[in-house]
């Protein structure tokens, strides 16, 4: 069964339709990627999922029971997880604290006080050397992996907790190039090894292509296309509205 | 692995916590007692001052277990735990109330009024004002909340509203209940023997001691536990808070309440105090003198609001007599105009300990808790 | 009490406003007290060889403060506490020296609760209902006589003040036959003029005026402004110097009723007081005989006394003390401690009031009350 | 040092030091950037390169302050000088947050970077994102990532400058939209020198004439950039990239080899210590 | 009739005295995100150095130079305190309303210790000292002196909003202050003027409150700020075009209920208050950035 499901799912401002009547199934332990030029409505699309927004029109379904109007903290109870685009974080806790809240937000108890299992987590992203520092005195990057990390957070406890379905909003904008290939690696894991399904925006088009079962492209808010990698990658359209030329 | 201790690049200070947990792995490690300890011999040191004949020159009047003396440590105490509970919204959870004075009226007006209306002792009037300031917190709150939806300064302004709304009630004296402008003296009728009288200004102090040592125990265990954690994100970042699964409604309610009870139960230790209630308790100025303390001692650290609201409660307390003293009078007039007013040398010294010490007289050498960072987070 | 080196004192505490929004009432009492007791001591500061000691303590016009004043004096042996302009702050002194069994001669504060509010408290000054019978006084006599019935409106605030000169109006004058219609202001109003035509619209004889706070003078303006100055009879008491010029252009159409009037007497304390005033370059002013009663009530209690009398002496002393003061002949009424005392009735001339009439104390004294 | 003798550098660093609170972000930066051509920033996350283009327009978090060293604008010594003073001798920037101003509409964003004085090319920001000129009465907190980066970028372009700084402008843009950019940066380019701090390789090789290479806040490389990425050896020791490209890497799980200086006292010996620990670990 | 006219003109009159304390509350606000608590202190010190002047002078010509001096009195404080110690404060929006909460305590007990605490007459000119007959309503005539000075500040204040690039100056200056610099602008001096602007309303409002009130005591300035701040808020926290509205709605509300509603306009002002605040939709979502 479809871990989510989308039905004409409508998100507009006044009269401009950002998210238009988007139809999406998404199965269990699947991999989508979700490209699309820039203000296709790609980050709106995770606001509607995760609940930041309110949809227009549509419904959206997890694991069969509709989600469209519960509050953004009782989606997450239900297994939606996410990282933002521009990174958000908790400026006046450490790195460290990060990690332990969101273990202790997905039900880990205890184990989320474990310095050892934080650290180990921190690692995963290399943010390990930050454990102790405020959130806010860290460079670009470094908060994106922090984002990172408060998705990996929850494997602290019981391996079963945490999100499900998982929202990557550009992960990869603004890593370190040399990281790039590290961090690809860790939703890699959180894919195939931890089971967890994944939605994934991101404009790095190889980080993409090694990981996505499924490829959909938005363009006005609608979804131009769905399909294998490959397919889609030699679609013209797409190649005319989103890759252009070779640099 | 064991986390740094080393001074660390923490930019903007070193958190909320005066010693926070640089990893998890530091707090699990530290023993429970060590954080006892010092709470427990202040608690120690303050029950046994009724015990003291010691003569504080300047700053007390007379040695320290005369009654003058015992009642205006046990002012400085009980104001020490209001806003030990007021900086629970403020410092940990970033809620900015003007409206923390309509609960703690409530409890001086509602222990007063259950006692000459209804006939109840003091301890079930406390018990019945208790019960009616936390149904009002849910409700207020609820409503306060929702201010928020206009930014941080909606929810100060409803509260506000709210305040002015029950300051304006209590002055107007509605049949003839709350005595107006005038206040309620506190009848001796139901109140145990043991807390009437000047020879029992000791019993009072003890009470005003148990009441600060109840609020801290509250907030400080409050804090420490995840809960804190969640208040703290709260602050920092709400709408993440949500995205990782807690509801951040629920949790600034709860805040709001837990705050408003705490009020409300400092409102009948100031009635038994200062042996009645007074308007001036219902009053938004009253919640700005909380907000003054707090910042003045230092908001979101442990001990900051205590020092805060004994500081300024002394100051307030102490310059009202120095004012009337000699010495001033001497003065010339350029000088004994500002000196009579004890609110110009208040006001003028919390603006320096704003401007000079932004952690509050807590933390003089730590940078600001939640200083912004160039830009806020767009959307 | 006796002082260590055989020296006899009895300590006093003055707590009064000398901060706060009643600075001035408290500023006035002390000055007064200053002079009274210089007269009644003959500049000694000794009655019988016992030295009064006096402390003097602001209050703010905050009961918190009061009342941790009052304990703290208590404690620090004071036989009497005196003052307090504040009807607030007096109201929760007065158990506090029940309480600790202290004396307590209560300052300006007009709220008629003090009077019987226990045994050992007493008061120096008038009591709300004194004024209202001031103005039932002043009605019967431009009536030439006769009963007092007619409309009489009260235009008051609506906090406790405002409630209780309405209660007061409504038991004197309407007990006298007057149809008492109260019309309340809400106390922060800023606008007054939905209050003036309410009280226009009832069509009064008379009106009696009990304002206090910073919008007197807009609500002077604007009852002059819709004509009510101009229709009714309209009685207000008398404020302070510093209000003179509250009235603007409606001073010649009120009539007033005053507690005091600088000059209204020519006793040998208002003399005293005026001569004591001079010396320092202040000028008498509306509580001026708070504070010298005060010290004279002072000075017959530790005279009657003595130093080590005790509290129960001081009370028995000053009950039914009938005393010479700055207004005239002053009664403590032994039943309930009221003080009895002559009241004025005055006008403006030019910019200073003088006294039109003098109302007997009998015919302003309070009904009389039981203590406890 | 690749600029041409003869002509003087459009802006020089020299033993730049930084501390922002009690750490030392900055400890030794030093570089030219030519009058022609573009000159790219280059480092892992966290070594410093925000922190030094800050310096330079004297942006510094409150408790940042410069240690030593000086930046010299222009032949103008602007070291520690007021941001406005140092961007009116004509610099455009890009933050890499992209600053834009979220509560103004994309036309009052546009407006408020028109520097009196010379002309403001709308004409050629409009050429190159036309999306803006639809949207100019749209609040600019509500666009798109890439579309914010747009108007960042916009911004730097409107007014003729002496040097444009631009911080990861390609971040979040859509791959032709990034090509787009790198292209207009290119012509850009053909004007006024550009400093770049970029993460996509791509972008610096299409671009870079100069390159300099931070680590641990300090200058660990100036030279061609060209050179540079053709020289898989030092972009390895220097960027860690193994690859040509930015293509991912197929193993994860490297060794822990600190891309950034502990801070405090020890921050220099430290820094040392990863310099010899990248080294050693094999990747 | 003439009951409600006289009701809806001394409303109107109300609400332009509001408008006139809240107009610089909102601009302050709206721009720099400061809740200006001094304000009300700004506004008692305006006064009483234009009542000085007019004691002094005397006659509407004294008014008129009263006016002026309250208003620079006004600006000069709000300089002096902004140059002194909001500037130092910026990007920390709470420990800005912090200092002004503290200067709202301290300024007006100073103010009372200097000219005492008893309120003092406000020399009105003759000429605006009676009533105006409007259908057999007598209306006082300063109301419609506050009624032209509000309409007046509204189109002073929108005009510079919309002629002065100072406005976008502020507003982006609030969200991100070095960014603006970084744009060569000097954020610095735009705060300043818009911080004089927001000191001269007070001041100015402190002068046509003694008008209004024809007196002036130490507390008046900040016992009138609860309800220009409540007026903010319905107004839409900063549009001033929203706060003169909403300022209008609450003179007249406050005026009919304190006649029709047994005096209870103050509690009519907060009901309103809450019913606009429950109301009011949530704030919709930024669609890029989350
Ligand atoms: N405000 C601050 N407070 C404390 N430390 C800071 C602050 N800003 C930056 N730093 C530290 O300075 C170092 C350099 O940061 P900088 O932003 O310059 O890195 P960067 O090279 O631009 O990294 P990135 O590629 O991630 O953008 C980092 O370790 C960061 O944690
Ligand atoms: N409140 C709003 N009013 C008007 N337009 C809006 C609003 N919110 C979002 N938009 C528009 O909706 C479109 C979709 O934005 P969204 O952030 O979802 O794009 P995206 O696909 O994530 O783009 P990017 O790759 O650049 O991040 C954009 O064109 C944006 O300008
Ligand atoms: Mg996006
Ligand atoms: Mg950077």
């Amino acid at each position: 069964m479809a871990v989510l499901e989308l039905n004409g799912l409508s998100w507009s401002v006044g009269a401009a339709a950002i998210v238009d009547g988007v139809d999406l199934a998404v199965g269990e332990g699947e991999f989508v990627a979700v490209i699309g030029p820039n203000g296709a409505g790609k980050t709106s699309l995770f606001n509607l999922l995760s609940g930041i927004a309110r949809p227009t029109g549509g419904t959206i379904r997890l694991d069969g029971a509709d989600i469209t109007s519960l509050p953004p903290h009782r989606r997450a109870r239900r297994g939606v997880g996410r990282t933002f685009q521009s990174s958000s974080v908790f400026p006046t806790m450490t790195v460290a604290q990060h990690v332990a809240l969101a273990a202790r937000a997905a039900g880990a108890g205890r184990a989320a006080e474990d310095g050892r299992g934080v650290r180990a987590v921190l690692e995963r992203v290399r943010l390990g050397h930050r454990a102790g520092d405020l959130a806010a005195g860290l460079s670009h990057g470094d908060k994106r992996k922090l984002e990172l990390a408060m998705l990996l957070a929850p494997t602290l406890g019981a391996a079963s907790g945490g999100p499900r379905l998982m929202l990557l909003d550009e992960p990869m904008a603004g890593v370190a190039a040399e990281e790039v290939g590290e961090l690809t690696g860790v939703i890699r894991a959180l894919h195939r090894t931890e089971g967890r399904t994944v939605l994934m925006v991101e404009h790095h088009m190889d980080v993409l292509l090694g990981l996505a079962d499924r490829v959909a492209v938005m363009h006005h808010g609608t979804l131009l296309a769905v399909g294998t990698p490959d397919a889609v990658m030699a679609d013209p359209a797409v190649q005319e509205a989103y890759v252009g030329e070779e640099l | 692995m064991t986390a740094p201790s080393t001074p660390t690049a923490s930019p903007a200070g070193t958190g909320a916590d005066p010693a926070p947990p640089r990893s998890p792995a530091a707090s699990a490690a530290r023993p429970r007692w060590r954080g006892l300890a010092a709470p427990a011999a202040v608690l120690a040191v303050l029950a046994l001052l009724p015990y003291s004949a010691l003569e504080v020159p300047v700053l007390l009047d007379g040695p320290v277990n005369s009654p003058g003396s015992l009642q205006l440590l046990a002012l400085c105490l009980v104001f020490g735990g209001l806003a030990l509970g007021y900086d629970l919204m403020f410092g940990r959870t970033g809620l900015l109330s003007f409206g923390h004075a309509l609960y703690v009226a409530g409890g001086a007006y509602g222990t007063r009024l259950a006692m000459s209306e209804l006939g109840l002792d003091l301890l079930p009037a406390v018990l019945l004002a208790l019960a009616g300031g936390a149904a009002a917190a849910v409700l207020l709150g609820a409503v306060s909340l929702r201010g928020l939806a206009l930014g941080g300064i909606g929810f100060a302004m409803v509260t506000l509203a709210f305040a002015q709304a029950g300051s304006i009630w209590v002055q107007r004296n509605p049949g003839g209940l709350t005595g107006g402008e005038e206040g309620l003296p506190l009848p001796t009728d139901g109140v145990p023997a043991a807390l009437v009288g000047v020879q029992n200004t000791a019993h009072v102090y003890w009470l005003a001691l148990a009441y600060l040592a109840l609020v801290a125990a509250v907030v400080w265990t409050a804090v420490s536990r995840p809960v804190g954690r969640i208040w703290q994100a709260v602050r920092d970042n709400e709408q993440r808070v949500a995205v990782l699964g807690h509801d951040p409604f629920r949790h600034k309610l709860g805040v709001f309440v837990l705050a408003s009870v705490l009020g409300v139960l400092g409102g009948a230790v100031h009635l038994l105090v200062t042996a009645g209630a007074t308007p001036h308790s219902s009053t938004p100025q009253f919640t700005l003198t909380l907000l003054v303390m707090v910042v003045l001692g230092g908001s979101g650290t442990r001990w900051g609001p205590v020092l805060g609201g004994v500081l300024f409660t002394f100051l307030d307390q102490r310059l009202a007599v120095l004012a009337s003293s000699e010495q001033v009078h001497g003065l010339p007039e350029f000088l004994r105009a500002p000196l009579s007013e004890p609110m110009v040398v208040l006001g003028t010294l919390f603006v320096v300990a704003v401007y000079a010490a932004p952690g509050g007289v807590a933390s003089v050498r730590r940078p600001l808790p939640w200083r912004r960072t160039g830009k806020g987070a767009g959307g | 009490a006796s002082g260590g080196d055989g020296a006899q004192k009895v300590q006093v505490a003055l707590i009064t406003s000398t901060s706060g929004p009643l600075a001035s009432y408290g500023e006035q009492y002390l000055q007064g007290f200053e002079a009274g007791l210089d007269h009644a001591t003959g500049g000694t500061g000794k009655i019988d060889g016992v030295t009064i000691e006096v402390s003097r303590y602001d209050d703010a016009g905050d009961p918190a403060k009061g009342v941790s004043l009052a304990k703290k004096s208590a404690g620090r042996g004071a036989e009497i506490i005196a003052g307090t302009a504040a009807s607030g702050v007096a109201t929760q002194i007065a158990p506090v020296a029940a309480q600790n069994k202290v004396l307590y001669i209560s300052g300006p504060a007009a709220t008629d609760v003090l009077t019987a509010a226990n045994r050992y408290t007493f008061r120096s000054g008038r009591q709300t209902f004194q004024d209202v019978a001031t103005a039932q006084q002043i009605l019967l006599r431009q009536k030439g006589g006769g009963s007092g019935g007619g409309k009489v409106v009260v235009l008051a605030q609506d906090n406790a003040f405002g409630q209780a000169n309405v209660a007061a109006v409504e038991s004197v004058l309407g007990r006298g036959g007057a149809t008492v219609t109260p019309v309340l202001a809400p106390p922060s109003a800023t606008d007054l003029t939905p209050t003036a035509t309410k009280v226009k619209a009832a069509e009064p004889d008379m009106v009696f005026v009990a304002w206090a706070g910073d919008t007197a003078r807009s609500m002077w303006t604007t009852l002059d402004q819709q004509g009510v100055l101009d229709a009714a009879t309209v009685v207000t008491g008398l404020d302070s110097r510093a209000a003179y010029p509250v009235f603007g252009r409606a001073r010649d159409k009120v009539t007033l009723l005053a507690h005091y009037v600088p000059g209204a007497t020519d006793t040998p304390e208002a003399k005293a007081a005026e001569e004591y005033f001079a010396r320092k370059g202040w000028k008498t002013d509306l509580f001026t005989p708070d504070g010298f009663n005060a010290a004279q009530m002072v000075a017959r209690a530790v005279r009657e006394a003595g130093a080590d009398g005790g509290t129960d002496a001081m009370v028995k002393a000053l009950e039914g003390f009938t005393f010479s003061g700055v207004k005239g002949v002053n009664t403590v009424r032994p039943g309930d401690h009221a003080l009895v005392q002559p009241m004025f009735q005055a006008a403006f001339e030019g910019d200073e009031p003088s006294v039109v009439h003098t109302v007997d104390p009998q015919d302003a004294a309070p009904a009389e009350k039981r203590i406890g | 040092m690749s600029t041409d003798p003869g002509r003087a550098p459009v802006l020089s660093v020299r033993d730049l030091r930084v501390r922002i609170g009690r750490s030392r972000i900055l400890q030794g930066v030093g570089f030219d950037v030519a009058p022609t051509g573009t000159t790219a920033l280059l480092g892992r996350n966290g070594v410093g390169k925000t922190t030094t283009v800050r310096s330079v327009l004297g942006l510094l978090p409150e408790d940042g302050r410069i240690t030593a060293g000086t930046v010299v604008l222009g032949g103008t010594d602007v070291t520690g000088h007021r941001t406005h003073t140092v961007v009116r001798r004509g610099v455009g920037y890009v933050p890499e947050d992209r600053g834009v101003f979220g509560g103004l509409t994309v036309a009052e964003n546009l407006a408020l970077a028109e520097r009196g004085g010379g002309p403001h090319h709308y004409d050629l920001v409009h050429d190159l994102f036309p999306e803006l000129k639809a949207r100019r009465r749209q609040r600019a907190g509500t666009l798109s990532g890439g579309q914010q980066q747009m108007v960042a970028l916009a911004r730097a372009l409107l007014n003729d400058n002496r040097l444009v700084i631009v911080d990861e402008p390609t971040k979040g843009l859509a791959p032709r939209v990034v090509t787009e950019v790198a292209e207009a940066l290119e012509r850009a380019a053909e004007r006024v020198p550009l400093l770049l701090v970029e993460q996509n390789l791509a972008v610096v090789r299409r671009l870079a004439r100069d390159a300099v290479v931070l680590d641990a806040g300090r200058t660990v490389h100036t030279g061609d950039a060209g050179e540079l990425l053709a020289d898989r050896d030092r972009t390895t020791a220097l960027l860690g990239v193994g690859r040509r490209g930015n293509a991912p890497a197929t193993a994860p799980g490297r060794g822990t080899g600190p891309g950034r200086t502990p801070p405090g006292e020890r921050a220099a010996e430290a820094g040392k210590a990863a310099e010899k620990a990248r080294k050693e670990t094999p990747r | 009739m003439s009951t409600l006219v006289l009701l809806t003109l001394t409303g109107l009159g109300l609400g332009a005295l509001y408008f006139l304390i809240a107009s610089g509350l909102a601009l302050i606000f709206g721009l720099m995100d400061v809740l200006n608590f001094a304000h009300g202190a700004f506004l008692t010190v305006a006064a009483y150095a234009a009542w000085r002047t007019a004691e002094t002078v005397g006659g509407t010509g004294g008014l008129a130079l009263a006016a002026l001096v309250g208003t620079a009195t006004g600006a000069l404080l709000a300089v002096a305190v902004e140059l002194v110690l909001i500037r130092r404060l910026y990007g920390r929006p709470r420990e800005q309303i912090l200092v002004t909460v503290g200067l709202s305590l301290a300024v007006p007990a100073l103010v009372q210790a200097v000219w005492g605490a008893d309120s003092r007459p406000f020399p009105v000119p003759e000429a605006l000292s009676g009533t105006v007959g409007v259908l057999g309503a007598q209306v006082p005539a300063s109301r419609f002196v506050l009624i032209a000075a509000a309409g007046l500040v509204l189109a002073a204040v929108t005009l510079f909003l919309s002629r002065t690039r100072y406005g976008l100056i502020v507003r982006a200056g609030v969200e991100d202050r070095a960014m603006v610099t970084a744009l060569g602008v000097d954020v610095t001096r735009a705060f300043t003027l818009v911080f004089a602007i927001g000191g001269a309303l007070a001041g100015l409002a402190g002068v046509l409150g003694g008008l209004y009130f024809g007196s002036l005591s130490p507390h008046q300035g900040t016992s009138l700020l609860v309800f220009a701040f409540v007026v903010v808020v319905i107004g839409g926290m900063g549009s001033i075009p929203g706060v003169a509205l909403s300022a209008l709605a609450v003179g007249l509300v406050q005026q009919y209920a304190n006649y029709y509603a047994d005096g209870y306009g103050d509690f009519a002002v907060v009901v309103l208050l809450a019913a606009v605040v429950l109301a009011r939709p949530a704030p919709r979502l930024a669609g890029g950035t989350a």
